[in-house]
Order: structure tokens, then sequence, then C-alpha cells
């Protein structure tokens, strides 16, 4: 009986519908791709530098935790390879290598392995290591934007090594200037300065249109999100132009696209339900358009989806399905 | 009324009593585990830090600056802040026994809960009118139990979790708490007051 | 007069007003409570905080109550029987009875065992099981991957709930340590099979089986387990301290066994007498 | 040997925090190789723990405050002010002497008048009495070293609420004799300042890359004075910080606990327990169901 | 045209394979007598039935084995004619200890039968005989949870049953018995349906068939549109899982939904399964007793997937030598369908009147379990036809707080599978939600 193949006997579904948590992160990767092409195309070999250092770091620290926590081997999920490359897209191109590792050991052992691993964590890791490098090294982050390879002598903007955030936040660049056509357009590609993955809106649309036809997310927290950052800043436009950047210049200006379709949509630390999905894009698009017009800082989309992070577990607790033949709330 | 205004956003916001003045630690880390008794001792620390705000303000103004003897301030307020909380327990025990039921295990605890005595201390050092006074004391409880309530949210899904053993407990509560800091940083700059 | 008193006390007037204001602050805080305090009093029986603070505070449930205030309640207001915390044992329930000026009589102490010796090596399994590691979760699936029906699964159910982390699983079967338990009989509702009980520390000899079925069926699956020989209930006539329940011996745990032999008599050796196996 | 010894003091550790140990006492028992005798022993010891006085030296009273029950690394007390004024090894250490001060004070006066005060009223005679050693250092250190006084700043009056000097009050000077309530205090108040001590140099290197012990008359650059990282003189690095020291703590506890074969447990947060003021029902927090 | 589209969409529900190209096109075959069957008492829902026959007894086909005991049981009687050689303890399909009479037969048919009432007759029968015939008969529900017809067919008086739905939908994968059934043998199934609406007086009665069974839905309509049956309607529902499911297809029909904890009645409705249906016409027209059923043979893991009518009581190797036998990658053997089928440790157990299929599947359709975190994808929310939330459920489950599983509608789950099917890191949701219900049952109600 011993030798004999014992049959499986488990619990009913007997079949699965093949989905992994491997294949998921396999499409956000794949998703990424055309951002991190537009990253190479604007910024050169330093793009490709700063996410190769993220992403091996980041594995790296991945395996390490789990070998000193005698736990079972989970690189092979890939979640740290998509947070290093978040992590790197969340970076400036003259970051300095040394402190992309920082950041990755932020994000992968404090803000992820040490509350369990993937799935345990209750903040975005990424951004966990972004906002740890944003708020200890301010300068490295904020300071030295010229391009290393791409400098169009046409372009103001990109001359000018700043963002145009932060060249709102300091008035430097009229408001007119950087609501015209021609800079819009060039935001909407990419050809202005920024952290590596958040300049070509393009780009991130298109991995976001890929997510969406994989059925990886769902349009709920990006079209809550960018639809709030486009009401909030048409509403102040509206009120007085001449102070207020356009809403156009409020969608591709900053990590707004890169956060709405990779970072809010993280499953891990975003409500699980539909409605919860709303109240949460919701909530961060309000707080974006706080943080960037009336905070210290330049731009708001890592924050606002850090503290909204926060509230997952309240809005999951709020914002549940009403259950099938229950009348009113469960 | 401007003032006022952005006095509620710095004490609840920027300026978080927990998260960026480190003030009422203890129960933040203590009673964050449900949300139940979370909401109790935010209900709690509401009512007695506001009352506490105006009776410490008025004892201020009108007995220890009189009488020019300001240093006085810390026994003065440590007496009334506990006299205060005992009162109310009395009180709330004799004709709210449903509110005591749900509060009184937090009362006494507030005695010692720095965040009362900081904020009176905060107050007066801001020069801070009556009506402010009221005002900041109520806001930065809020503040308080905004802090408290998101945090329990998080412990909740914490200790569904599986940290490694070294880190179960105080220590990831700690490291979720500079989080939460981390993210309310984002505020800064909102207001200066 | 008044003149020459000033000027004597004129460098003295901070201290004076300091102490005269602190005086009257803290006289009036506590006049105010001591006037709240009268007025506003609601009698609570002293007694409950007391015989709280008595009991050991492990909040077990063992007694039946919500935890050690609940049943402190329940011993001073309802007049519960006061041997029921099991952890406190027969100390509390003399202090106990001490402090309310009451008779009681102690309960026996009792340890819980776990019956069933269908270790990874003795017993078989039927399937591979594929699911939750959990007893109550593993049960319901196929009745369990033990090849026995009756056996031990081995996913430590018991050991998760126990207080005291006085269960430990040995080779796919859990074991209790009786100096750690507390008779709070957590792992017995726990077991889906049945297999822990609460039985007197003082009786040492225990027949580790459970299975209902006939001889030849226990022996296709298990190496261990009772096959019914009765040989046991043979050696202990006299005492009558074993009996058959169907094809499963089993101890009359209100007699103590005399004759060990049946230790070292029994063919499968399911039979064991802590005080020589530990 | 040393392992029973080391039980039996976490034994007294229990007994003087009045919690229930259950937990500890079980890992003991299981994991030690002791003879029965002793283990019979430990668990009378263990049932009898709420009534029996615990005898102690000195020199026991003295050294435990420093390590094994140290006021912040391991009894979790006082985390307002080890939070807020550990951005440097300065205004840790100047916050752990003025709590030192405050705590031989107090210690010694509640002491003495054990016997005196009511049962009844004895929270707020505490705390007048703390308050008073409070203002007196207040006045001191505003006169002596204003720069000191004004980076503590509001803390300073905040060591009234410090848990750890009403926790002492309430759970040892209460009652014990005035000269092992002496012991207790410099140990807890020396433990105190050496967790703020290391604490607030870690977050100083890392977080502004320099060592300051007196102004900037002693001051040493180190190689991080170039790029620190911020972030741990803001509040957030004063949770990591501290949460990941407890963290190492307790993983070289467990390390230490394995090689003896034996199983440690962190300390955990268990409602209100952390802070011994008797306030009736917060010492045994009721079971949410 | 008496073809009607399902109107209201349910949340949820999955896609899974259906692979029912297997068995569909296989004529229903006729398992010979097996030499030894086992008839479990436990056939249904409900309190076990209690034998009436003892060992060595020798029992005729169609003769009572064992009695219903209590108003929520039904009798079981013999399937063939033999003798009776022990009653013994034995494991069903569930894995749960039943009692088994097992009974050599001998191949004879001595039947022993009251009488035949033609067709046409039973028009004429009140209500209260067809409904003692169909308890008499051992008629329970055949779509597997085993409810007794008769205790279906008795609603309270105060909830009047308006609208009449026979589930062939047959949602789940590899299973094609009912649509065999409905294929093969229309007139029985129509004529079921009428003598159910005489029961309950009902006027309005739809027929539920996934569009995935065009053949089916053709076949039925026309020969309704040919008898010139009007009160019967053929609906047709989008393909997907769970449509099968009591409470989804009433909504998707009519719109109602049943009360959490309620019944169809409670809506008016009342549900009944295709192979039921068929029972009650054998029951009342032939007064044949429900002895054997249409079962599924199918899986990648049997040599020839057949349609096999088998008496109660075949063992299930019998039935997998029948079809060919098994292949030698056989890695779970099932009873039911994939997705709420149990199952079995071997081969030994043996079908009763509610085994639907017996599927041999390979390593590469089954799915493994592992207990890894919940990444929080929300996939499992979206799949949920109960609109409850399984990744939280199942986390409370795991941390053994079963009283917040409780508040948060554990006992609404139906345990379809639709949560652990679409579930990336492979939880065993079911499993969680099935202990915490067995857990929250055994618990004394407050």
């Amino acid at each position: 009986m011993s030798e004999e193949q014992l049959y499986s006997v488990s619990s009913s579904p007997h079949v699965h519908s093949g989905a992994s948590i491997h294949g998921i992160m396999r499409d956000v990767v794949i998703a990424m791709v055309p951002t991190f092409i537009a990253a190479i195309i604007f910024f050169g070999l330093n793009a490709l530098i700063l996410t190769a250092t993220c992403v091996i770091s980041c594995v790296f620290f991945e395996y390490l935790s789990r070998r000193i926590m005698k736990r079972n081997n989970t690189i092979n999920d890939l979640s740290a390879v998509i947070t290093g490359v978040l992590l790197a897209f969340n970076l400036p191109p003259t970051f300095p290598i040394w402190m992309a590792v920082v950041g990755s050991f932020v994000a992968i052992v404090i803000a992820k392995q040490l509350f369990g691993g993937l799935g345990y964590n209750p903040f975005n890791p990424a951004l966990a290591g972004r906002l740890f490098l944003f708020l200890s090294f301010a300068f490295a982050m904020s300071g030295d934007w010229t391009p290393w390879s791409y400098i169009n002598t046409e372009n103001i903007v990109a001359t000018t090594s700043a963002t145009p955030l932060g060249m709102l936040q300091e008035s430097t660049g009229s408001i007119a200037f950087l609501s015209n056509n021609s800079n819009i357009m060039n935001m909407f590609l990419g050809k202005v300065n920024g952290c590596i993955g958040e300049v070509s809106a393009l780009a991130l649309i298109l991995g976001g249109l890929y997510l969406l036809w994989r059925k990886v997310i769902t349009w709920h927290i990006p079209v809550a999100y960018i639809g709030t950052v486009a009401v909030f800043a048409t509403i102040l436009y509206m009120i007085d132009p001449s102070t207020n950047a356009s809403p156009l210049f409020h969608l591709f200006s900053g990590g707004l696209m890169l956060g709405a379709i990779f970072m809010a949509t993280d499953m891990v630390t975003s409500p699980t339900d539909r409605s919860g999905m709303l109240v949460f894009g919701i909530g961060c698009g309000l707080l974006t358009m706080i943080i960037r017009k009336w905070g210290a800082y330049p731009e708001g989309v890592s924050f606002s989806i850090f503290i909204m992070n926060a509230t997952t577990p309240l809005i999951n607790r709020v914002c549940k399905p009403r259950v099938f033949g229950v009348k009113g709330k469960a | 009324m401007v003032k006022l205004i952005l006095i509620v956003i710095s004490a609840v916001l920027v300026n978080n009593f927990v998260l960026s003045r480190f003030l009422g630690i203890c129960p933040f880390l203590g009673v964050s585990k449900k949300t139940s008794t979370a909401l109790g001792m935010s209900g709690a620390v509401v009512f007695v830090m506001t009352l506490a705000a105006a009776v410490t303000w008025l004892v201020q103004t009108y007995v220890l600056k009189p009488l020019d003897i300001g240093y006085m301030q810390t026994i003065a307020f440590i007496l009334i802040i506990a006299s205060l909380v005992q009162l109310v327990e009395i009180i709330l025990k004799k004709f709210l026994p449903s509110l005591h039921a749900a509060l009184g295990i937090f009362l006494p605890l507030i005695t010692t809960n720095c965040a009362v005595l900081g904020m009176a201390v905060l107050a007066i050092q801001k020069n801070f009118t009556f009506v402010e006074t009221v005002v900041f004391g109520f806001a930065s409880s809020l503040g308080f139990a905004l802090a408290l309530v998101l945090f329990t949210g998080l412990r909740e899904k914490i200790d569904r979790s599986n940290p490694p053993k070294a880190f179960k407990g105080v220590a990831i509560a700690l490291i979720t708490a500079a989080l939460l800091s981390m993210a309310f940083m984002g505020f800064s700059g909102l207001v200066k007051i | 007069m008044i003149e020459t008193v000033l000027t004597i006390i004129e460098p003295y007037l901070p201290i004076i007003k300091t102490v005269f204001a602190i005086t009257c602050i803290g006289f009036g805080c506590s006049f105010a409570l001591a006037i709240a305090a009268k007025f506003f009093e609601v009698k609570d029986d002293p007694r409950i905080g007391e015989v709280n603070e008595l009991l050991p505070g492990a909040n077990c449930g063992a007694c039946g109550y919500a935890g050690c205030m609940d049943y402190a309640k329940a011993v001073v207001m309802d007049d519960a029987e006061l041997n029921r915390c099991a952890p406190g044992g027969a100390d509390l329930t003399a202090t106990l009875a001490e402090y309310l000026g009451k008779t009681a009589e102690a309960a026996e102490k009792q340890v819980a065992i776990v019956l069933c010796m269908g270790t990874n090596d003795a017993a078989k399994c039927r399937f591979e099981y594929n699911g939750i590691a959990d007893c109550r979760a593993a049960h319901l699936v196929g009745g369990g991957d033990k090849a026995c029906t009756y056996g031990c699964l081995g996913y430590s159910s018991c050991a998760t709930v126990c207080p005291t982390q006085a269960i430990e699983m040995v080779d796919g079967v859990a074991k209790v340590h009786p100096e750690l338990c507390i008779s709070c009989g957590k792992c017995v509702t726990a077991c889906p099979r049945n297999l822990i009980k609460l039985v007197p520390e003082k009786n040492t000899v225990h027949i580790l089986c459970s299975s209902n079925d006939k001889g030849p069926i226990v022996r296709k699956v298990c190496t261990k387990g009772c096959i019914g020989c009765t040989m046991c209930v043979k050696l202990t006539k006299e005492e009558e301290s074993v009996f058959m329940d169907g094809f499963l011996a089993k101890i009359d745990y209100s007699k103590e066994v005399q004759n060990k032999v049946i230790v070292e008599k029994c063919p499968p050796k399911c039979i064991i007498d802590t005080t020589i196996n530990n | 040997m040393t392992a029973s010894k080391n039980n039996t003091c976490k034994l007294e550790a229990c007994v003087t925090q009045g919690s229930t140990c259950f937990q500890l006492v079980a890992c003991h028992l299981r994991a030690s190789s002791a003879s029965p005798a002793r283990r019979e022993r430990s668990l009378r010891y263990l049932k009898t723990y709420g009534k029996r006085k615990v005898k102690m030296n000195f020199y026991i009273e003295l050294v435990k405050g420093l390590w094994k029950e140290n006021p912040i690394f391991r009894l979790m007390l006082g985390m307002c002010p080890t939070l807020a004024v550990t951005t440097s090894l300065q205004n840790g250490l100047g916050m752990g002497v003025a709590t030192l001060f405050v705590l031989i004070g107090s210690n010694i006066v509640i002491s003495m008048l054990r016997n005196v005060i009511p049962d009844k009223v004895r929270i707020p005679c505490y705390i007048v009495v703390i308050a008073t050693f409070v203002t007196v250092i207040d006045l001191c250190m505003a006169a002596f070293t204003p720069e000191l006084h004004k980076s503590l700043g509001i803390f300073i009056p905040l060591i009234v609420v410090n848990c750890i000097i009403l926790g002492r009050a309430e759970a040892f000077a209460s009652k014990n004799r005035v000269f092992v309530s002496i012991a207790d205090a410099i140990g807890m108040g020396l433990g105190f300042t050496l967790s703020l001590a290391i604490l607030g140099s870690l977050r100083e290197v890392l977080g502004a890359g320099t060592i300051t012990l007196w102004g900037s008359g002693l001051q040493v650059k180190t190689f991080l004075s170039k790029n620190p990282a911020v972030l741990l003189l803001l509040p957030p690095g004063g949770f990591m910080s501290l949460g990941l020291i407890l963290g190492f703590i307790n993983y070289m506890q467990d390390l230490k606990a394995k090689r003896l074969g034996k199983t440690y447990e962190p300390p955990v947060l268990n409602g209100c327990r952390h802070c011994i003021i008797a306030c009736g029902q917060s010492t045994k927090p009721k079971e949410d169901k | 045209m008496n073809i009607l589209k399902a109107k209201f969409k349910i949340h949820g529900g999955v896609h899974p394979k259906y692979r029912k190209e297997l068995a569909r096109d296989e004529e229903t075959k006729r398992l010979p007598l097996p030499d030894i069957l086992r008839i479990s008492t436990t056939q249904h829902l409900g309190a076990p039935s209690k034998p009436v026959v003892k060992k060595g007894d020798y029992v005729k086909k169609y003769q009572l084995l064992a009695e219903a005991a209590g108003f929520i049981s039904a009798p079981v009687h013999s399937p063939a004619s033999g003798t009776i050689k022990d009653i013994v303890t034995g494991t069903g399909a569930s894995g749960a200890p039943v009692t088994e009479i097992i009974l050599e037969t001998n191949n004879t048919s001595d039947a022993e039968l009251t009488g035949v009432y033609p067709t046409d007759e039973w028009q004429k029968l009140s209500p209260e005989t067809i409904l003692n015939r169909i308890r008499e008969a051992g008629v329970v529900g055949a779509g597997g949870a085993g409810f007794p017809t008769y205790v279906k067919l008795s609603p309270p008086p105060d909830k009047k049953i308006e609208t009449l739905i026979i589930n062939g939908a047959e949602c789940e994968p590899y299973l094609t018995a009912d649509y065999r059934l409905m294929l093969e043998h229309p007139e029985c199934l129509i004529a079921g349906i009428q003598i159910i609406c005489k029961v309950l007086n009902v006027t309005e009665a739809y027929i539920a068939i996934e569009d995935n069974k065009p053949e089916a839905i053709e076949l039925l309509s026309k020969y309704l549109e040919d008898k010139k049956i009007e009160n019967i309607k053929v609906s047709t529902l989008p393909t997907y899982y769970p449509q099968g499911a009591e409470k989804q297809q009433i909504y998707s029909i009519t719109g109602r939904e049943v009360p959490s904890g309620g019944l169809p009645a409670d809506v008016g409705v009342l549900v009944e399964n295709t192979g039921t249906t068929v029972a009650i016409y054998n029951a009342v027209i032939k007064d044949l007793p429900f002895i054997e059923r249409t079962t599924t043979v199918s899986g990648y893991g049997i040599e020839t997937p057949s349609n096999v009518i088998a008496p109660i009581g075949t063992p299930y190797q019998e039935l997998i030598d029948f079809c060919g036998g098994a292949k030698d990658d056989v890695k779970k053997i099932i009873s039911g369908g994939p997705m709420m089928g149990f199952a079995q440790a071997t081969a030994e157990t043996t079908t009763t009147k509610t085994t639907s299929g017996l599927l041999l599947l390979t390593a590469k359709e089954i799915s493994q379990f592992e207990s890894s975190p919940c990444i929080s994808c929300g996939r499992c929310i979206a799949a949920c036809p109960m609109n409850l939330m399984p990744a939280e459920l199942s986390q409370f489950c795991e941390a053994e707080d079963f009283e917040s599983a409780a508040a948060n509608r554990v006992m609404d789950c139906m345990e379809c599978g639709c949560c652990a099917f679409s579930c990336p890191a492979h939880r065993p949701l079911v499993q969680h939600f099935r202990t915490a219900k067995a857990f929250l049952r055994a618990q004394p109600k407050k």
C-alpha cells in the first residue's frame, strides 16, 4: 500500500484558472517595458544603470532577507523586480548609485520583508524606498536634473534643468508657458526633466492599457485618481488661470501617470473591492492636488499614495459589496 | 476664523501629535490592537483634552499669571488634569454608565497621556486665546484619534501578517508607525502655525 | 506693624504666593473630587476586584467565563463554584473559600492526554492531503489523511490553542507535557477526533488508542493500535480498572491501575505508564 | 546553572511587573533540563507569586535596570521622550540625566512616605511629588544649560507623565525601603539614559553625520556628514531606528536563548499593561472577545 | 417562440475550461449489474435512513432496504435482487462515515412492483397521492445536495410557489449527464415537469439551459412546440459557472433575490434538477423507486469517457473498469464536478442518488493548493457570486477568528469554488470557509 502511489485529496475546487502571482508580476514587468525604453531614449545609459542597480539590489536584498529569516526563497515571484524597477523609475537620472542601493534596502527589507514578505506589507515598498530617499537626500533627489544624454537646446524646459512641477512651485516659468500646447506635448511624450520613469506619459499609458487588457488591474483606481486630479485642476484653473496651471499640465507632469497606473494599483496595498478602489483613487487624487497646490513639496503623488495605503485597511472595512440576498449593508 | 481653521489643519495633519510631535506614544502603541478599543480611547481623549484645554487656560490666565508664578505650571496643570479625569470618570459612572463602560478603562490612562499635558503647555507657549486653545485641544485630540485609528487599521492587518520572530510585536509596530509618520510628512508645509 | 510684616516677608513673597496658589489648587481639586465622590458615588462590590487579584489572570476561559474578571464577578455576585479555575488549582480554591468565608471542595487536578500513538511510522496514510495544515480543516476533507479514522491527524490544532504551550507535536502525534497543562480543556474541544481527554493527574497508566475498529482493521492501518484482545481487562480483573468499550480497551479513571504488568503484556504496546515512559 | 538563575530573574521581573507570565514560565519549564525538584519549585513560585514578597538586594536592583529590565528596550516605558529628543547624543544624555534626577528624588520621597500616604489618593500624591522634582530640574536646566533646555523644550515638563517614574513609584518605591528604592531609581535612570544615548548617537551619526557632545565644541564629523540620511532626524526616523534596534535586540536574545537551548518570546505590548499605573482595571486588561 | 433569454446578470462567476466535449456525444450506456453493491443509507441530506433488512436476508429488486428516519430523510430501495451479506460502516463520498448495506446480486429479475399506471392516467391522481408516491420512491435532489424532493414539494402553506425552474444548466465542467438526459428523454422530462406543476399548482415553468448546449435548447423547444405545451418555456442562460446554483439561477431568470439564509420558496420559486424531474416521472408514472441514475465518467485519466446508467451502490472501480479503465497518470478521483465535488481516497467508494459524475483527473488538470499569503488582488471578490469578500474572510479563518468571519457572512458562502479557482496565490479559500462553517454550526446558537 505504501509503495503504491496515493491519490491526491483536497478540498474543492479541483481545477484552477491558472492564474499565478508569477504570471501577474510578469505582466506588470512587461507593461513597464515601454516606459523603460522611453527612459533609455531620454536619459541614456544612466537610466539603464540606475534601473539595473535597483533591480539587482532589490532582488539581492529579497534573497538575503529570506535567507536570514530561514524562509522559502521568493525571488521567483518577480515582485522584487517590480519594486526595483518602480524605485528606479522614481529616481532622477543622475542619482548616486549607492543611494539607490540604500533605497532598495529600505524598500525590500524594511517596508516588505520585515512584515513577512509579499502580501503582508501595508505600504508600497517602492514608494517607501523612494520617500525614504526623498526625505533623506532631498538635494540629490531634486537638485541636479540635467539629463545625461538628452539635451535639446530648443526645449527650454530641458535646459533649465528643472522639472515642470518644480518650476510651478518656484514660479520660475510663467504659468502660461507651462500650460501651452507644445510644452504639454513635450510632457506627454517625455521630453522634460523628471525621474526616469515618470516623464513619458505616452509610454506609461501604453503599459497601463496592456495591464488593463491582461486584466491585471481594473480601471477603477487609475480612472478615479486621474479623473479627480483633472476635475480638481479644472476647478482651480477656472477660478484663476493666472496662478494655476492647466488641467492637462497637471495630468502629464510629475509622477501622476506612473503613480496612478503602476503604484496606486499595487494590489497588496490598495483596497480589494471596486467601491473601495474608487474611494482610494479619489483620495489619492485629492491629496495629490492638495500637496501640489499648498504643500511644501512640488510633487504629491508619492505622498498621496502612501497616505492612502495607510487608509486601505479602513477602506476595506467600510467598502464592502452588498452580499447577495442581504438588504442594505452587511 | 481663518486662524482657527489653520490651527485645526496644523494640529490634525501637519504637526500631528503622535506622528510628528511624539506625544501620546504609549496609548498609541498600547491601545491600537482593535478598532473598537481604539475608537473608545479616541473618544475619551477627545473629550478629556478639549475639557482640559479650557480648564488649564483658565487656570493659567486667571491664577498663575496674575500671581506671577508661571513656573508652577507643570504642577498645577498635572494636578488639574488628574482631578479632571477623575471627576469625569465619577460623573460618567453616575450619569452615563453605558458611556463609562465604553470609555471607563481608558480614562485613568489619560492622566499619564502626555498628549494632554503637552497640549496644555503648548497652547500656553503659543499664546493662544481661550477659543483658540479649546479648538487647539480639540484638534490635537482629533489628530491623535486620526493617527490612532489609521494605525489600528494597519496593525490589525499586521497582526494577521507574518513578520520574522524578532520583529513580532512592538518592533514591527514601530516600523509601521515610522512608515505612517513618513506618509504624514507629505502634509508638511501645508500651513505654518 | 503691617508694613514691618510686609517688609519682613517681602523677599519670601514669591514662595508664599506659590505655596498659597498650589495649596489652593490642590485644595480645590481635592474638594471637588471629594464632593463628586460623595454625591455621585456608585457602589461596586470591592471584593470583585480583590478576587480578581487572587485569580491567576491567565484569562484562559477554563472556568467557562469570558475571563478572570468575569469569573471574579460570578464568584462574588452569583455564588459560582469556587473550584472552576483550573490554573489556580486546589490552592486557589482554598484561598478563595477562605477569603469569601465559604466552604468549597477542591476539584481534582486534571491533565490532558492524547489517546493516540499513531506516529508517522506506526500509522499509514490513505491519501496525499493537499490543503490547510489544520486538523479541523483536514478532518473535513475526505475524513483526514490518516488511514485510521480515529487517530491523531498531526496538524497541531491542539498545540495552537494551548495557552501554555504544553502540547508538542512529536513524530506526527500530539503529546501533552503534563507539568505545563493547566487543564483548561481548550485542546479537548479543538481536536476534531476527540482524542484528548482530561484525566486525573494521579493516574499514570493510559491506553493510548481510540480506535473502535475490530482488531484486523486496526492492525491493517496502525501498528500501535488497540486490537481489542482484552488481555489487559483479564489481567486487571480484580481491580476492574480496565474495561472494554466495543473493540477498544479503556481505563476507568475513577480507579487506579494496580497491576502495571499490562504495560508490558499489551501486544501492540499501546498501554503506557507515564512514570516509566517519560 | 546560569540558565536557571536567569529564569528566576525573569520570574522576578514578571512579579515586579505584576504581569501574567505563563508563557515565559512555560518556555522555561519546557526547555530547561532542570531537575524535577527545581521545576517543582518554579511551579510553586509561579502559583504563589501574587502573595509572596520577593527579596532582592541592592546590587540586583541597580543592575537590572541597565539591561534585563531596561525601561525602553525591555519594558517599553517612556516612549514619548525616547523618540522625541533623541535627535542627537547630547539631547539624549540631557534628557536621561534629567529623568535620572527626578527618578531618584521621587523614589526617595515616595519610599519614605510610603507608610504615610493613604492608599486611595496615592497616585495624586505621587504625581505632586514627581511634578515638584520636574519643576526643580526644569528651572535648573533653564538656568545652567539654556541651549539644551531649549532643544528639549516641552519634553522637560512632560517628564511628569513619563511612565517610568510613576511606574517605578507605584511598582517599587511604594513597596520597598529607601535604600533599595534608590538603587532601583539609579538603575532605571541609568538604563534609560543609556538607551537614549544609544538611540541618540545612532540617529545623529546616520541623520546628521556628526557626534555632538557639548554644543559645537565637541563635534566629530563622520564620513556621512556630506550626505546624511536626514530622515533619521525626522519623526519617521525616530520610530524606525527604535523599531530596528528592538528587532535587533530580540534577534540577539533569540540567538542567545537558542544557544542555551531555550526559547525566547519578544516583549509584547498588551493593552495598557506596559504602563504600570495601578488604575484599577487597566492592570489586567479585559480581553476582547 | 418559447425560448427565453435570461435578463438578469449576476455578479461574479468564472469561466473554467469546460471539457464537456469528452463525454457530451457519448450515448448513455447501461452498466452490467455488478456482483457486489454497497448501498449507503446516506443517499440524501438529513437523517440517514434506517435499514429494515438484516444480514443474510434475501431481497428482491425494488424492495425497501432502509426506511426514512424522520421528516427530512428518504427511503432506499434495492437496485437488484440478491442476498444481504453484511451491514457495515464505510466511508461516503464526502469522507464522512456512513452505514453501508452490502448486497450480493444474483442477476435474476424477480422484481416486485405494485402496479404500473398508464402514462395518461396520472392526471387523475390527487396531488397528495403523487406526493406520497414521490416520497415512497425515495426521490431526492439528484443535483448534488440530495434534498428529499417530497419535502421540497411540500412548501409551507404561507409560501405560494409561482414559478418552477428546471435546472438543466449543468454548469460544472466535464459533466454531461443532465445534458444527455435532456437529449435522450425529453418526454420523461416534460412529463415530470407537468407532474410537479400539478402538485404545486404552478402555471409557469422554465427549463434553464446554458447557451453552450444549443442542441438541447433546440430539441426541447421543438418538442414543446410540437406538443403545444404553452406553460413550459426554455430559458437560455449565458454560460458561466455557477449558473446552476439555485439562488443565482433564480436571479438570472426572474430577477428575484433569495434572502440570505432563506429558501427559493421565499420568493415563490422552486428549482428542481433535471435528473430529479426524471426520477419523479419514473416514480409517479412507472412506479419505479429511485434506484439508478446517470453518471458522467470523464476526465483525461479515463480511457473512454462515457455517460453511464448505474445502480446506486456501485463501487467506482466498476464504473472505471466499464469505461475502459484508468490511465496511469491519474492523480485525483472526484465524485461530482471538479468545482464542488469530493476528492476520493480510493475507488472503493460507491455511487449514490447524488453522484452526477466520476472524474479521473491527471496532474495536468488539477490545482495544487498552497497556503501562500494573500496579495489582495481582489479577484476572488470579483468572482464571488454571493458578493462576499473571500480574501478577507479567509484571513479571519486563518487567524481562527471565526466570529469575525461570521460577522462578514461566511455562512452565506455556498462553496462554489469561484474564489479558489481564480486565486493567483492558490489559497485554499473554500476549505477555510468549510472549516469556519463547520465550526460555527457546531457552536450553540446564541
